[in-house]
C-alpha cells in the first residue's frame, strides 16, 4: 500500500481532496483539508523524490502510454512552491464558507501539480485543461462581473490546450508515437504551436491580455488562488521543454517592460498587480531563453520567491478588498490607521519584489540577471546588451508600480477616510507566514542557502557581495528619490478611474465588432439568399407547372389529329432509327 | 466640539487635532504610527532616498562592480534608477490620454465597485 | 432454447419490440405503461451487456434473418463498433425513459403511449443498424429507424411539428433512396457483395473513380450523419419533443448515421481503399467545413434546442471527419466520439427538457439567474458542455486527440486547425448557457423562487441528465478499455 | 409439380384454347343475360376458372418447357398455333388473376358507376375483352394477335365510354382513345403486312426462323419493325405516344382502369418484347439500334416527364395515370438494356407494377366509391375517415416508391444493379431522380391523407366510413402480395429469368 503512493502522483491528493470537498457539506473539515493537503503532498513529494528523477505511475490508454509520475530536481521545485502556496492559500481563505471555492481550488492546485509532475505531453494537455476549468471557477466566483471575463478566460485557456495538444500530437507522431516530454525546441515539429501554447499561458506579450482581464474580476480568494499556478505551470512546461531557446529572451524581455507602462496608467490596484506578474514572468521567460545553469536556477528560485511575495501581495489587496469592497487607487487611501499589519505585510511583499536586499528578489532575480550580464559580456552581441538594459529598466519600473505605488496609494497617501477593520485573523497568518518566508528566502545566513539547495542545478552563487548591494540599493533608492521628487513637483499622475485599452482591445471591441458586423451581413445576406432562392424555386415550380400540370402544354387535351402526327413523326424518328442501325 | 467645529469652518485640520481624531478610530497598532500620516512627513519623505542614494554611491567607490556594463561608469545605477523611473511616470500622461476610456467601456459593468 | 449469443442478438431487437405491443395494451394503466418501458430497458441493457462481453471475447454473433428477394440476406452480425453503438443506445435508452416519465407527464403532453411505442421501434431499429451484418440489412433498419421516429417528431401534431417532420422525413428519407441505396446496389455489383467484413470488399483494383463515386453517395446518402449541406433535417426535427430529441438526436438516428458511415468505412471500403480514394479528401474537408460552419450558425441560435442542434451537426461531422481521414488512430477516435458525444449531448438536451419542463423557458437569453434555482441542471449542463468542447477530465477530450493523431498520420495536419477553432467556437456557445444561469441576475426573482418550488416535483427530469453528466465525466478514463475494445476492427499493421 | 394433379387431363392438354374461349363465348351470354347479378357471377367465375387454368399453364411451363396447342387440330403454319412458354405464360395468369380480382372487387362498384341497364353489357364487355387480352398474349400467329388486339380494343373502348354515367368526360376520353389505338392498331397490322411480304408467313415461330435466315430481311422488314415497334408503343403508352391513357384512366369506371393499369399495357409490353426478341433479334443492327436507342432513352425520357407531370396533377387518378407512363419506362428501359439482367428486372417490374397500380387504382376507386374523391385536396384527413383503405394505398405507394420490402423495391433495386452492369451510371441517375420524383408524388397525398383533418360538412367532420369488404379484400390482397414479393421474391424471379431465358436464350439464366 504504502509502496503503491509511491506511484501516485502527489498532486492526486488535491484532486481526491477536492472531489471530496464537493461532496463534503462541513465546512471545517473542508478547511483542514485546504490547508492539510498541501502538507501531506509535499510530505509525499520529499518521500518518493530522493535525489534520483524517478519516472513511474505509467498508465496506458489505448495506443498510448502516459507517463503519471516524473519527478526530478527541476519539477521537484515546482512541485514544492505549489504544496507551500496551498498551504498559505489554504489558510487565506479560511474564512470563507464556499464549497465551490474550496474544492475548485484543490482541483485546480492538483492539476498543477500534477501538470509539474507528469512526464509526458499528454498527461501534461489533460493537467493543462484541467487547471484551466478548475480555475475558470474561481474567476467566476467572483460574480456577475466575471461572467464574461471567465468565458474569455476559459476559452483563451482551451485554445492553448488544444493548441498544446495540436502540438503535442505532431510532435509525437513525428518522433514514431513518443511523447515523453523532454526538451522540445522551437524547431521540432509542433514545436512552435505548443511555445505559442505555453506562451499563453504563461502572458507573452499580445497573449497576455487573460490575466490582467479575468485575475482582477475573481473572487478575493480566487484571485491569490490563481495568481500562483496557472503561469507558474507554464513557465515549467517552458523551463522543460524550451530552455536555451534564444527567441524567450527577447519576449521575455519584452515582457519584463511592456506591463510597466500599463501598471502605472492602471487604476485597479489588483490589475496593477496583474501587470507586475506580466512582469515579473518576463524575466523568468528571459532567463529560460538564456537557458545557462545559472539562469535556469535563477528562474526556478524567481518562482518559488515569485509565488510566496506575488501571492502576498494579492493577498494584501485581498484583505483590503474585503474590508473596503474595492481595489481602486483612486478610492482608497491611507489605510495605515485601519490596517497596520497587513501594511507592514504589503510593504514586505513590495520590497520584496522591488528586490531589495534581505528580501527574497534580491537572491533569486539577480540571478536571472547576472546570467544576462555574462551572456552579453560573453556574447558582446549588442541585442544582448540592450536585453540587460530592458531587464535594469524593468527593475526600475518594478519598483514604480509594485514597490511604490501599490503600497502607498492604499496605506499611505491622501486619506480617503475610510476607517475599516484589520484583515481576518487568518488572512493575517498567511500574509505573515508569506512576509516570514519572503524575508527567509533571502536570509543571508542559511535562508537563501536552503533556497538555493532545492534548485535544479548546483551553482555556486552570491547574492550578498558588496557590490550587488551596493548597486541595487542604488538603483532602488534613486527610484524612490525619483518617487518623492516627482511627487513633490506635482509630476506624479494622480490616479483616475478609466478603463485602460490594452491588446485585448482587438478581440473586445474590433473582434467583436467585427463578428457583430459578420453576423449582420449574413443575416442580411441570408435573407437575400432566402429570397433569390424562394424566387428560383417559385420560378421553376411555375414554369414546370405551366408545362406539367393539367392545365400545362404537355397535358392539354391534344386533338386526336395531333396525336396522329404525333405518331406518324415517330414513326418517321423510329424508322431513322431503323435506317441508321441498319446502314 | 465649538472648537472643532470652528476649525472645521477653516477648513484646515491640523495635524494635531486629526490625528487625536484617528487616534481614537485607528487600530491600536497604527496609533504611534499615526505621525506617518503628517504632510510635512510625507513632504520630507524624500530626504531618505536622498541620504540613502549618498550613501550607497559613496559606498560604490568601496565595492567597484565586478560586472561592468559597457554603459557603467560612477552612480549608473542611481542615474539609471532615476531615469527610468521618471521616464515611466512622465509616459502615463500621454498613455492615459491615448488608452484611457470610461469605466463601462466594454459594457459588463465595472468590476468591484 | 437456450441462452446463446445468437439468441441474444435476436433478443436485443425483439425486446423493444415486444415492449411495443405490450405498451399499446398497457395504455389506461400509465404507471404499468411505464414500468413496462423501463423493464424493457433493464432487460435490454443486461442483454447488451452480456453481448459486449461476448464480444470482447472475440465472439462474432450472427444471425442469419431471412433472405429477401431471392438473394439479399437480413442477417446481424456483431462486432466491437456495433457493440458500441449497441451499448451507448441501450443504456442511454434507460436513462431517457427514465427522463421522458418525467418530461411527459410534467408537460402533460398528449399521446404518450404512441411516444412510448414508437420510442421502443426506434430502439429496435437502432439496435437492427448496430447489429447489421450488410449493407441492405444496414439500409432496411435504417429506413425503419426514419419511418418510426417520424410520429415522434411530429409528436405535437401542430403545423410546426408537420413542417419539421415533413423536411425530416424528405431529407432522410429523399437522401437515403437518391443517393444511399443506388451506392448500396454499386458495391453491390462492383464487389459481388454487400456484406462487412474487416478490411473492406472491394477486390484489389477497383477504380478510384468508382469508390470515390461510392463514398460521395454513402457520405450524402446517410443523412442521419448531417454533412452539411444534408443537415437540415436535424434542426427541423427540434420540434419534437425533448426527450425524443435526446434520445434520437442525440444517440439513436445521428449516431445511427455517423455509425453507417464509419462501418461502411470500415468493412465495406476498408481504410487503406477509403484513404487511397481521393474522394476522402474531399470529404474530410466537407467534414471540417461542416465542424466549423455548423459552430458559427450555432452561436448565432437563442433557442437552446436550435443551438444544440446546430452543435450536433458539427459533432457529428468529427465521426465523419474520422471515418474519411481512415488511419487507425481517427477510425478509434471517430468511434469515441460516437460514445462521448453521445453522453454529453443527451445530458445537454435532457437539461434543456428540464428546464423546459420547470421554467418553461426555451431561450437561452431568457436564463438569467436560472441556475440558482436548478443548480444540478445547471451544473450538468456546464459538465455535459465541457464533455462536448472536449476539455479533460471529460470523455469528449480523448476524440479529439485520436482524430488529431488520426490527422497527422494521414497527413492532414491542415485539418487540425478545424478541431481547434471548433473548440474555441463550442467555448464560446456551450459555456455560456449555463454560466448566465449561475452568475446573470435573475430577470425576475420571485418567479425563480417559484421555479424551486417547481424543480423539487419534478425529479424525473433533474436526476437523469445528472447521471449522464456524472457518466460523460466519468467515461474519460474509459477511452482506454473502450479504445483497447475497437481495435480488433481495424487493420493493425499500423497501429 | 404435384399441383398439376390436381387439374383434369382435358385442362392439360386444351388449356391454352380454353383460355381464350371460355370467356369469350360467357361474353356473348353476358350480353343477353336479363340481371346484372347472375352477368357478375357469371363473370366471377369464368374469370376464376381463367385464373385457374393460366396458373395450371404457369405450372407446365415453369420448367422450361413450351406447350405447342394447334388449334382445331391445323397445323402452323397454316393454322393457328397457341403457343405458351416461360414468356407468356405468367402474363397469362396476370391478366386472368387481376381480371378475377378485379371482378370481384367491381361488384360493388359497378352499380355506383354503371347504369342499371348497361350492367350486363358491361360485364360482357369485360369478359371480351379478357378474352382478348388472354388471346394476344396466347397466340403463336401474328395475324391471331391483330385480331384479338383489337377485340380487347374495341372492347376497352366501350368499357372506358360506360364511365359516362360516372363523368361526361369519359366520352371523349373513350373517343380519343378510340382515335389512338385505332391508329396503332392500324400501324401494327401494317407492319404485320410487310412483314408477311417478308417472310410469308403469320406464324411467329416461322417468321422468326425465315428472319434469322435472311440475316434480319430487306428494307421490306426494317420498316415493317417500325411500324409494329410505334404501333405496339402506341398500346404501350410508350412516352410520346401516351396521350390517350390519362383520360382514358381517369374517366372510365373504377373497375375498368384498375383492370386497363394491370394489364393492357402489359399484354401490350408483353408483344413488344416478343416481337423485338424472338420474331426479330437483337442481332439484327436496326433492332438492336432501336432497343438500345429509341427504347432505353425514351423509357427514361418517359421515367422523368411523367413523374413530373404525375407531380403537379390535381386529379388523383390522373397522378398515377402519369407515374404509370413512367413506370413503364422503367420496363421500357430494363428492355433497353437489353442484357439478361434488364430483361429479367423490366419483367419483374412489369408485374410488380401491376400489382401495385392495381392496388393503388382499388383504393381510389374504393374512395370514389364513399366519397365521391377525384381530387388531390379531397384527400385531407382520408387516414382517419378510410383507415383500411388509406392504409392499403400507403403500402402501394411505398411499393410504387420502391420501400425495401415492397414489390417496387425488388424490381427497382435489379433495374439499378442491371443498369450498373451494363455502366450505364446515368441510367442509375434517372431511376434514382426519378423515384425521388415519386416520392413527392405520392409523399404529397400521404402527407395530405395523414396530416390534415378531414373535412367538415355542415359542420360537422365527415364520418368514418370504410369501404365495403368485397373492395377490401382483393385491394389488400394485392397489397399483402406487392409485400410478399418484396420479401420474397423467388417465385417471381424464377419466371422473371425464365422468361428472359425465352428472350436471349443464349444467355439463359445467367444472370450474374
Amino acid at each position: 500500500m504504502a509502496d503503491l503512493l509511491l506511484h501516485l502522483n502527489p498532486g492526486f491528493y488535491f484532486i481526491f481532496a477536492g472531489i471530496l470537498c464537493a461532496l463534503l457539506p462541513v465546512n471545517i473539515v473542508r478547511k483542514s483539508l485546504l490547508v492539510l493537503t498541501p502538507v501531506f503532498a509535499a510530505f509525499m513529494i520529499f518521500q518518493i523524490y530522493g535525489a534520483q528523477e524517478v519516472i513511474s505511475g505509467v498508465i496506458s490508454v489505448g495506443p498510448q502510454e502516459l507517463i503519471t509520475l516524473r519527478i526530478d530536481r527541476l519539477s521537484m521545485v515546482w512541485g514544492y512552491i505549489f504544496c507551500l502556496a496551498g498551504v498559505l492559500n489554504g489558510i487565506y481563505g479560511f474564512h470563507e464558507r464556499c464549497r465551490i471555492t474550496d474544492s475548485s481550488a484543490l482541483i485546480y492546485m492538483g492539476a498543477a501539480v500534477c501538470g509539474v509532475f507528469v512526464g509526458d505531453l499528454l498527461s501534461l494537455f489533460i493537467f493543462w485543461e484541467l487547471a484551466a476549468i478548475s480555475s475558470v471557477m474561481l474567476v467566476w466566483m467572483g460574480g456577475e462581473g466575471a461572467y464574461k471575463a471567465g468565458i474569455r478566460y476559459l476559452a483563451i485557456h482551451v485554445l492553448s490546450g488544444v493548441l498544446l495538444l495540436a502540438g503535442a500530437v505532431i510532435y509525437g507522431q513525428s518522433n514514431g508515437g513518443d511523447y515523453t516530454f523532454g526538451n522540445i525546441g522551437i524547431d521540432a515539429p509542433g514545436g512552435k504551436l505548443m511555445l505559442i501554447a505555453m506562451g499563453i499561458k504563461c502572458g507573452f506579450p499580445l497573449l497576455h491580455n487573460w490575466i490582467q482581464d479575468a485575475y482582477p474580476k475573481a473572487s478575493i480568494t480566487g484571485t491569490v488562488i490563481l495568481s500562483a499556478f496557472t503561469t507558474k505551470l507554464a513557465l515549467y512546461a517552458l523551463a522543460r521543454g524550451y530552455a536555451g531557446t534564444d527567441i524567450l529572451i527577447y519576449i521575455g524581455a519584452l515582457m519584463t517592460v511592456f506591463p510597466v507602462f500599463f501598471a502605472v496608467i492602471e487604476n485597479d490596484l489588483r490589475r496593477v498587480l496583474s501587470y507586475s506578474l506580466n512582469n515579473q514572468l518576463g524575466f523568468m521567460v528571459c532567463g529560460i531563453g538564456i537557458g545557462t545553469p545559472l539562469a535556469m536556477n535563477g528562474v526556478a528560485g524567481h518562482v518559488v520567491a515569485d509565488v510566496v511575495f506575488k501571492g502576498l501581495l494579492f493577498m494584501s489587496m485581498g484583505a483590503v478588498m474585503l474590508r473596503t469592497g474595492t481595489a481602486k487607487a483612486s478610492e482608497l487611501g491611507g489605510l495605515f490607521r485601519s490596517m497596520p499589519y497587513t501594511t507592514v505585510f504589503c510593504l514586505i511583499g513590495a520590497g520584496s519584489i522591488a528586490a531589495f536586499p534581505l528580501l527574497s528578489a534580491f537572491v533569486t532575480k539577480s540571478m536571472i540577471i547576472s546570467a544576462a550580464l555574462y551572456s552579453a559580456e560573453n556574447s558582446h552581441a549588442i541585442k544582448d546588451w540592450i536585453v540587460l538594459a530592458m531587464l535594469l529598466f524593468a527593475s526600475a519600473g518594478v519598483m514604480e508600480h509594485s514597490g511604490i505605488k501599490v503600497p502607498y496609494f492604499t496605506f499611505f497617501a491622501h486619506d480617503s477616510g475610510r476607517r475599516v477593520e484589520e484583515a481576518p485573523w487568518n488572512m493575517l497568518v498567511a500574509m505573515g507566514l508569506a512576509s516570514l518566508l519572503c524575508i527567509f528566502f533571502a536570509f543571508p545566513w542559511g535562508g537563501y542557502q536552503f533556497l538555493y539547495s532545492l534548485l535544479p542545478y548546483d551553482v555556486k552563487y552570491h547574492p550578498y557581495t558588496g557590490d550587488h548591494v551596493v548597486f541595487q540599493l542604488q538603483l532602488l533608492f534613486a527610484a524612490m528619490l525619483a518617487f518623492a521628487f516627482l511627487k513633490r513637483i506635482g509630476a506624479y499622475p494622480h490616479e483616475r478611474r478609466a478603463e485602460i485599452l490594452d491588446f485585448d482591445w482587438t478581440y473586445r471591441k474590433l473582434g467583436l465588432g467585427i463578428v457583430h458586423w459578420m453576423s449582420e451581413m449574413w443575416t442580411r445576406l441570408s435573407v437575400n439568399i432566402s429570397r433569390v432562392s424562394m424566387r428560383l424555386i417559385k420560378g421553376t415550380g411555375q414554369k414546370f407547372y405551366h408545362i406539367f400540370s393539367p392545365a400545362g402544354t404537355m397535358s392539354q387535351s391534344t386533338p386526336s389529329g395531333f396525336a396522329a402526327v404525333l405518331t406518324a413523326g415517330m414513326l418517321v424518328v423510329t424508322l431513322i432509327f431503323i435506317y441508321i442501325g441498319a446502314s | 466640539m465649538a472648537k472643532q467645529k470652528s476649525k472645521m469652518a477653516k477648513a484646515k485640520l491640523s495635524d494635531e487635532a486629526r490625528e487625536a481624531k484617528e487616534r481614537v478610530e485607528a487600530h491600536p497598532m497604527a496609533v504611534p504610527f499615526l505621525w506617518l500620516g503628517r504632510k510635512s512627513v510625507q513632504d520630507n519623505f524624500i530626504f531618505l532616498p536622498l541620504i540613502g542614494l549618498i550613501i550607497t554611491i559613496v559606498l560604490g567607490l568601496v565595492f567597484p562592480p565586478e560586472h561592468e556594463a559597457p554603459w557603467d561608469f560612477f552612480a549608473s545605477w542611481a542615474v539609471i534608477g532615476f531615469c527610468a523611473y521618471s521616464a515611466v511616470v512622465f509616459s502615463a500622461e500621454p498613455l492615459f490620454k491615448l488608452l484611457a476610456r470610461d469605466e463601462n467601456y466594454y459594457g459588463e459593468g465595472s468590476d468591484n465597485g | 432454447m437456450t441462452y446463446s449469443a445468437e439468441m441474444a442478438l435476436a433478443l436485443t431487437l425483439l425486446i423493444p419490440l415486444i415492449a411495443a405491443p405490450l405498451i399499446l395494451i398497457c395504455r389506461s394503466q400509465t404507471n404499468i405503461r411505464e414500468a413496462v418501458t423501463l423493464i424493457a430497458a433493464i432487460l435490454l441493457l443486461v442483454n447488451v451487456a452480456n453481448l459486449v462481453v461476448t464480444v470482447a471475447g472475440g465472439a462474432r454473433p450472427t444471425l442469419l434473418l431471412g433472405t429477401f428477394a431471392g438473394e439479399f440476406d437480413v442477417s446481424l452480425t456483431l462486432e466491437p463498433l456495433g457493440a458500441i453503438f449497441m451499448a451507448i443506445a441501450s443504456s442511454l435508452w434507460l436513462l431517457n425513459s427514465l427522463f421522458a416519465i418525467g418530461y411527459m407527464r410534467g408537460n402533460n403532453e398528449k399521446n404518450q403511449t404512441r411516444f412510448y411505442v414508437f420510442v421502443a421501434i426506434a430502439i429496435s431499429a437502432a439496435m437492427g443498424i448496430a447489429a447489421a451484418g450488410n449493407l441492405i440489412t444496414l439500409f432496411i433498419f435504417y429506413e425503419a429507424l426514419t419511418l418510426s421516429t417520424f410520429p415522434l417528431v411530429t409528436h405535437k401534431g401542430d403545423a410546426k411539428a408537420k413542417r419539421g417532420g415533413t423536411i425530416y422525413a424528405l431529407i432522410l428519407m429523399g437522401t437515403s433512396l437518391a443517393l444511399f441505396l443506388p451506392a448500396i446496389v454499386g458495391t453491390h455489383v462492383i464487389a459481388g457483395t454487400t456484406e462487412f467484413r474487416v478490411g473492406g470488399v472491394f477486390p484489389e483494383g477497383t477504380s478510384l473513380l468508382a469508390t470515390s463515386v461510392l463514398l460521395f453517395l454513402f457520405a450524402f446518402g446517410i443523412g442521419k450523419a448531417a454533412l452539411m449541406p444534408v443537415h437540415p433535417w436535424l434542426p427541423n426535427a427540434m420540434v419534437a419533443p425533448t426527450p425524443v430529441s435526446a434520445l434520437l438526436h442525440a444517440v439513436a438516428v445521428v449516431k445511427a448515421g455517423v455509425f453507417s458511415i464509419l462501418k461502411i468505412v470500415i468493412f465495406t471500403f476498408g481504410p487503406a481503399v477509403t484513404a487511397a480514394t481521393p474522394m476522402s479528401t474531399i470529404l474530410s474537408w466537407v467534414a471540417a467545413i461542416s465542424i466549423v460552419v455548423a459552430s458559427l450558425i450555432a452561436l448565432r441560435q437563442d433557442n437552446l434546442k436550435a443551438r444544440l442542434a446546430y452543435s450536433t451537426v458539427s459533432q457529428l461531422s468529427y465521426v465523419t471527419l474520422g471515418a474519411m481521414l481512415a488511419a487507425p488512430a481517427a477510425l478509434v477516435g471517430a468511434g469515441l466520439q460516437i460514445v462521448m458525444h453521445a453522453w454529453g449531448k443527451i445530458t445537454l438536451f435532457m437539461c434543456a427538457g428540464a428546464i423546459y419542463t420547470v421554467a418553461h423557458r426555451t431561450n437561452i437569453s431568457s436564463f438569467n439567474g436560472l441556475g440558482r434555482s436548478m443548480p444540478w441542471v445547471f451544473g450538468a449542463f456546464l459538465v455535459g458542455s465541457l464533455s462536448i468542447i472536449g476539455i479533460p477530465p471529460m470523455g469528449g477530450s480523448w476524440p479529439k486527440y485520436f482524430l488529431m493523431v488520426g490527422a497527422i498520420d494521414s497527413g492532414k495536419a491542415i485539418l487540425l486547425a478545424a478541431l481547434i477553432m471548433s473548440s474555441i467556437l463550442n467555448v464560446i456557445y456551450l459555456t455560456p448557457i449555463a454560466i448566465r444561469g449561475f452568475l446573470k441576475p435573475p430577470d425576475n426573482p420571485e418567479k425563480d423562487t417559484e421555479i424551486r418550488a417547481i424543480a423539487k416535483a419534478h425529479p424525473w427530469v433533474i436526476i437523469p441528465p445528472v447521471i449522464t453528466a456524472m457518466g460523460a465525466l466519468i467515461l474519460f478514463f474509459f477511452a482506454g478499455p473502450i479504445s483497447d475494445f475497437l481495435i480488433p476492427v481495424l487493420p493493425l499493421d499500423s497501429f | 409439380m404435384s399441383l398439376i394433379s390436381f387439374f383434369p387431363d382435358w385442362m392439360l392438354t386444351h388449356g391454352a384454347a380454353f383460355l381464350v374461349v371460355v370467356p369469350l363465348i360467357a361474353g356473348a351470354i353476358a350480353a343477353i343475360l336479363p340481371k346484372r347479378q347472375i352477368a357478375a357471377a357469371l363473370t366471377v367465375a369464368v374469370s376464376f376458372i381463367c385464373m385457374l387454368t393460366s396458373l395450371l399453364l404457369v405450372l407446365q411451363i415453369i420448367d422450361g418447357q413450351t406447350i405447342n396447342y394447334a388449334l382445331g387440330g391445323w397445323d402452323a403454319p397454316h393454322g393457328i398455333a397457341y403457343v405458351v412458354d416461360g414468356l407468356n405464360a405468367p402474363i397469362l395468369f396476370l391478366i386472368s388473376a387481376i381480371g378475377f380480382l378485379v371482378s370481384v372487387y367491381g361488384m360493388p362498384t359497378i352499380i355506383a358507376e354503371v347504369e342499371p341497364k348497361k350492367r350486363a353489357p358491361f360485364y360482357a364487355a369485360f369478359l371480351i375483352c379478357l378474352a382478348g387480352l388472354l388471346g394476344m398474349v396466347v397466340t403463336g400467329d401474328a395475324f391471331n394477335v391483330f385480331v384479338f388486339l383489337e377485340v380487347s380494343s374495341i372492347s376497352t373502348y366501350s368499357l372506358v365510354a360506360m364511365g359516362a354515367s360516372r363523368d361526361r368526360r369519359a366520352l371523349t376520353a373513350a373517343y380519343n382513345y378510340l382515335i389512338m389505338g385505332s391508329i396503332g392498331a392500324t400501324f401494327f397490322v401494317i407492319g404485320l403486312g410487310f412483314l408477311y411480304m417478308e417472310t410469308g408467313t403469320l406464324n411467329m415461330a416461322d417468321m422468326a426462323v425465315i428472319l434469322r435466315e435472311m440475316e434480319g430481311g430487306s428494307r421490306v422488314s426494317e420498316i415493317a419493325f417500325g411500324f409494329i415497334i410505334v404501333g405496339l408503343g402506341l398500346k404501350l403508352a410508350m412516352f410520346p405516344l401516351h396521350t390517350w391513357l390519362p383520360g382514358a384512366y381517369a374517366h372510365s369506371p373504377s373497375m375498368v382502369t384498375v383492370f386497363l393499369a394491370s394489364t393492357a399495357t402489359k399484354a401490350a409490353l408483353y408483344l413488344l418484347l416478343r416481337f423485338v426478341f424472338t420474331i426479330f433479334d437483337v442481332s439484327f443492327n436496326y433492332v438492336f439500334d432501336v432497343e438500345i436507342y429509341l427504347l432505353a432513352g425514351l423509357g427514361m425520357v418517359g421515367m422523368i416527364l411523367g413523374s413530373l407531370q404525375a407531380i403537379f396533377q390535381t386529379d388523383i387518378r390522373r397522378v398515377l395515370a402519369y407515374s404509370s407512363v413512367a413506370q413503364v419506362g422503367y420496363m421500357l428501359l430494363g428492355v433497353g438494356l437489353g442484357t439478361a439482367a434488364g430483361l429479367t428486372a423490366g419483367y419483374l417490374h412489369l408485374m410488380n407494377h401491376a400489382v401495385i397500380k392495381g392496388a393503388l387504382f382499388m383504393a381510389l376507386g374504393a374512395f370514389w366509391y364513399r366519397y365521391g374523391i377525384t381530387r388531390v385536396t379531397d384527400f385531407n384527413g382520408l387516414s382517419k375517415s378510410m383507415p383500411w383503405t388509406m392504409g392499403a394505398f400507403t403500402l402501394g405507394g411505398l411499393s410504387l416508391i420502391g420501400v425495401p420490402f415492397t414489390a417496387g423495391f425488388t424490381s427497382k433495386f435489379r433495374l439499378v444493379e442491371a443498369a450498373f452492369l451494363k455502366g450505364w451510371w446515368w441510367a442509375v441517375a434517372i431511376i434514382v431522380v426519378s423515384s425521388v420524383l415519386a416520392i413527392i408524388y405520392i409523399g404529397r397525398l400521404l402527407l395530405a391523407a395523414y396530416f390534415q383533418s378531414p373535412p367538415e360538412v355542415n359542420g360537422h367532420v365527415v364520418a368514418k366510413n370504410e369501404a365495403p369488404l368485397l373492395m377490401l379484400i382483393p385491394m389488400w390482397f394485392l397489397v399483402l402480395l406487392s409485400i410478399a414479393i418484396g420479401i420474397n421474391a423467388d417465385i417471381m424471379v424464377d419466371l422473371a429469368e425464365g422468361a428472359a431465358s425465352v428472350l436471349l436464350p443464349i444467355s439463359a439464366g445467367a444472370t450474374p
